[in-house]
């Protein structure tokens, strides 16, 4: 079955209004393409989950779409503060957006359950810390061999995940190498999964190197052809992460104007991912695009 | 003369040990892995919360996630992975931590200053800090310090060190081995058999006053304190040359 | 650090009497040097875990080795019994071997709960049927959140793992592609590691393709290099399975006698896995040989 | 004429639509999902717990663990992957099924003939049955029939069917949906409300009579008993000449 759409179909169709949301990807693979469509929708009332709520869960919020935010760790990784979250979770914040908060492994281990099947899903973690205190999601479970007390956390079913990867054939076979995030705990915890590719390829591509396939076409929704869709993030093998730009943003966010005038530049006054990139411009992708590091094949006969 | 980064990568390359599997974030810590890496400590290996493990990166990475740990590295794995087996599976010898407040017992807090509720500062929060406080062997705390940081009691302790809330790590079954080091701009702080940090040793020049001064709990400082060791040239050398060229964390 | 040994070397110095041991590989990648070898340096009393013990799991028990056996499915897949285990494990049997059953995915979760380091694991299995009736190490419990009751299983760190893969280095990283089996879960829930390669390559070319590293070096002891030491058995890209030799088995190990010719022909008559391959002969190893079906590379630069 | 087994490949590949992800075994299932792949359900997504997912085998595979699964096929995944995410987290809408005994609630025995503890017989156990059985969001079972096979209890409960130990799969909590049809080489089986076999279909010239005559237990006969459609010559010739040439399965 052909899945193929474009960003905004494949957002209008699946990221309503109380949805709860992931957009996957550890530092790689982030689809900020999918964030700025979310945003131009006017989309509200998002949980927003994400182990690293990157600029674009910033943006998303600064956007005025999201209610809850369930994270690990917030910030501007290596460089400072996620400005629009400081400024609706500090104190006197008039607007506060809800938190739920974790560490990378417990939440992750949310996903886990719910890729599992499971409806929660034990670890060694939490004792004596504060993390647990503050998260009433967070309980224990006694092991029936030892007796030990081991902590707790339930299945999380996002309603969409959106992942970002470097290929995809039609019906959403996804194929990532380079950091893998939790991309595929995240795809079968899902209810609905988008995949964005950077390339589209034909099925055979996909089946010359199956061991490749992270994410199986049975369990995606809908596939969007979405090439330089991670811009600032990056691409193992098309495109280095901009850390030029992860470095000026932090001016840029610290002013809700100055803030205000970016989104208004880089996300509503642009039509589509290829609109921003005509803005972006060619410098940038020129000084970004990856120098080749082509690995051998393997050999799958028989 | 060494900058006080500087002797703080020099002093915790050396706690770490040739063929140790290490737990890497990003700046200062990943900084001492490469000057252990660089003499003592060839055969280190660095994993990354990323996912990349033996990772040998040809530029420094600005990221826990940068495309750099992962071309040429050992092994790229899920982050389910990384903390499901590797750091609970208990593989990790040693973690790095830094933060915001450190209190006495090594409790670390990343997540708030004042109230959780309502606090006067978001701060990031945990990301891996809490399983790496929990899991690995040796844990390894860096920080400058001042009062603000050193302080009586963490507004919100993110990662555990060796007293929490009045139980030790034994009394929870904790399995990690707790902070051994609390690596400072001032000297180094090693912990006693009640999991209390003690002055041990002092950089040169420095006085247990000075760092008592930086300190917001009333300090205990070794029988014995120790002066400790400051690069040498070479070994400044390797850092401001080859390892941090551009002077991103030193 | 260079763990390079012979097999000899590898199993003498790992697989001792009374100890627990797991030569994994799902049909594909099942190391038949190291069981056979365990054979020759006359290792008793093991317990023998596996979710499928193969023939060589049946030449290990015919062989005497054997004290118990934990395992999911035991057959010559496709063909028949194993016969070795019949014999000892059906009525009137003199040695009866002990036998510790779960199905597939519960002994995998014995596996998955020492890789994770936790003492059990939850799944959702078991209810109604007789296989945890039939084992007592299955018990239940409750989840904290919904109440519900889920069985569970103990973590089960065997002594030592043998892994066969396609190619490693000498520090032990090793890279597979092809089925997978538990080898990931079974190697990171060991006490031990040995890695058995078909190919031996320099850590760069491990490095050029990260994400096919099965098992890192960091949690591996000794490595082995032995080509074609999965006859019967296959090595995707290496050499086929041998349907011949597992159908010719059925009558070879229905017979005690004929079962004692073979063992003392391809097993105890010979000294390491080069005295086994002279006698399969190069017929065998002509037809079974791969005919090459190489992917392309994926581009790891930015 | 089509044999018994042509038959039951014919008539559980009728069970299968366009689309369905499968969980496939060796033999008659693996014949019926190539059947309906070639036929009415191009879509059929064939997953092996090998960890082969969309395999497209060049040839018949000998074993579930075939390399020809594996080479061309849409992913391979770990066992883990296919038991935990695939299987038990609910992706799975049809499961195939056989054994040595069969009970009328559909429960299966793959493990012992005779009692556990010192069997008559020592069968080859679960495998991945049980998971199946739970899972499976339709499991389908194929089996010949005879007295031997069709027993009023089973000697040990591999895989759960409608009813075990007096315990309906609503009581007990499973999430799959049990046995919805029985194929076997004299018809077919559905099962009632209350989770019983019932004979609804009956191969061309086959009478309840000598269904109930290989059957165990008193057999429930549906009201309207149909006979179940034969495959034509052009099935019969897809399977002979191109499914399974060398007839290793028929």
């Amino acid at each position: 079955m052909d899945k193929r759409c474009s960003m905004k179909e494949a957002i209008a169709a699946s990221v309503k209004t109380g949805c709860s949301l992931v957009i996957d990807g550890f530092t790689h693979l982030i689809c900020f393409a999918a964030g700025h469509e979310i945003i131009r929708q006017g989309v509200r009332d998002l949980t927003a989950i994400r182990l690293t709520p990157d600029l674009v869960y910033d943006q998303l919020i600064e956007a005025g779409c999201v209610k809850r935010l369930v994270f690990s760790w917030a910030g501007n990784p290596g460089v400072g503060s996620l400005h629009a979250l400081r400024r609706r979770s500090e104190a006197g914040a008039s607007s506060r957006i809800a938190l739920e908060e974790y560490s990378h492994f417990g939440l992750l281990s949310r996903f886990l359950a719910a890729s599992a099947g499971l409806p929660f899903w034990p670890l060694d973690n939490y004792a004596g810390g504060d993390i647990a205190r503050a998260n009433p999601e967070i309980k224990t479970v006694q092991c029936p061999y030892t007796g030990r007390t081991l902590a707790t956390v339930p299945a999380l079913h996002p309603d969409v995940a959106i992942l970002h990867c470097q290929r995809a054939d039609q019906e959403g076979n996804a194929q990532v190498w380079g950091l893998l995030g939790s991309q595929k705990e995240v795809a079968f915890a899902a209810r609905r999964v988008i995949v964005v590719a950077e390339e589209i390829v034909p099925t055979e591509v996909i089946r010359k190197d199956p061991n490749r396939t992270l994410v199986p076409g049975i369990i995606v929704s809908h596939v969007v052809h979405e090439p330089w869709g991670c811009h600032p993030s990056f691409v193992q093998g098309f495109h280095d992460r901009d850390n030029e730009f992860y470095v000026a943003w932090e001016e840029i966010s610290r002013s809700p104007e100055r803030y205000a005038a970016y989104l208004d530049a880089f996300v509503y006054g642009v039509e589509d991912r290829k609109g921003y990139l005509a803005k972006l411009g060619a410098g940038v992708m020129d000084r970004l695009r990856a120098k080749p590091r082509v690995c051998a094949g393997v050999d799958y006969g028989y | 003369m060494a900058s006080a980064s500087e002797r703080m990568a020099f002093r915790a390359a050396q706690e770490l040990r040739d063929g140790d599997v290490v737990f890497v974030g990003i700046g200062l810590p990943n900084l001492a892995c490469n000057l252990a890496r660089a003499t003592h400590a060839p055969g280190l290996c660095m994993i990354y919360e990323s996912g990349a493990i033996g990772a040998i990166p040809e530029r420094l990475p600005v990221s826990i996630g940068d495309p750099s740990l992962v071309t040429d590295s050992l092994a790229v794995v899920s982050q389910a992975e990384v903390f499901q087996c590797l750091l609970q599976g208990g593989r990790i010898e040693v973690g790095f931590l830094g933060g915001a407040q450190v209190d006495r017992w090594g409790n670390i807090n990343t997540t708030v200053v004042g109230p959780y509720e309502n606090p006067k500062v978001r701060l990031p929060g945990s990301g891996g800090a809490c399983e790496i406080a929990v899991h690995a062997r040796r844990l390894l705390l860096m920080m400058r310090m001042s009062r603000r940081a050193f302080v009586e009691r963490c507004d919100f302790i993110t990662s555990p060190g060796h007293r929490m809330h009045g139980k030790s790590r034994a009394e929870l079954g904790m399995p990690g081995g707790g902070p051994a080091r609390l690596i400072t701009d001032l000297g180094v702080l090693a912990f006693d058999e009640t999991g209390e940090a003690v002055l041990t040793e002092v950089y040169p020049g420095v006085t247990p006053e000075e760092v008592q001064a930086a300190c917001g709990w009333p300090l205990k400082v070794a029988a014995r304190l120790e002066t400790s060791a400051s690069p040498d040239a070479e070994t400044l050398r390797l850092l401001r040359e080859r390892l941090d060229p551009q002077g991103l964390h030193l």
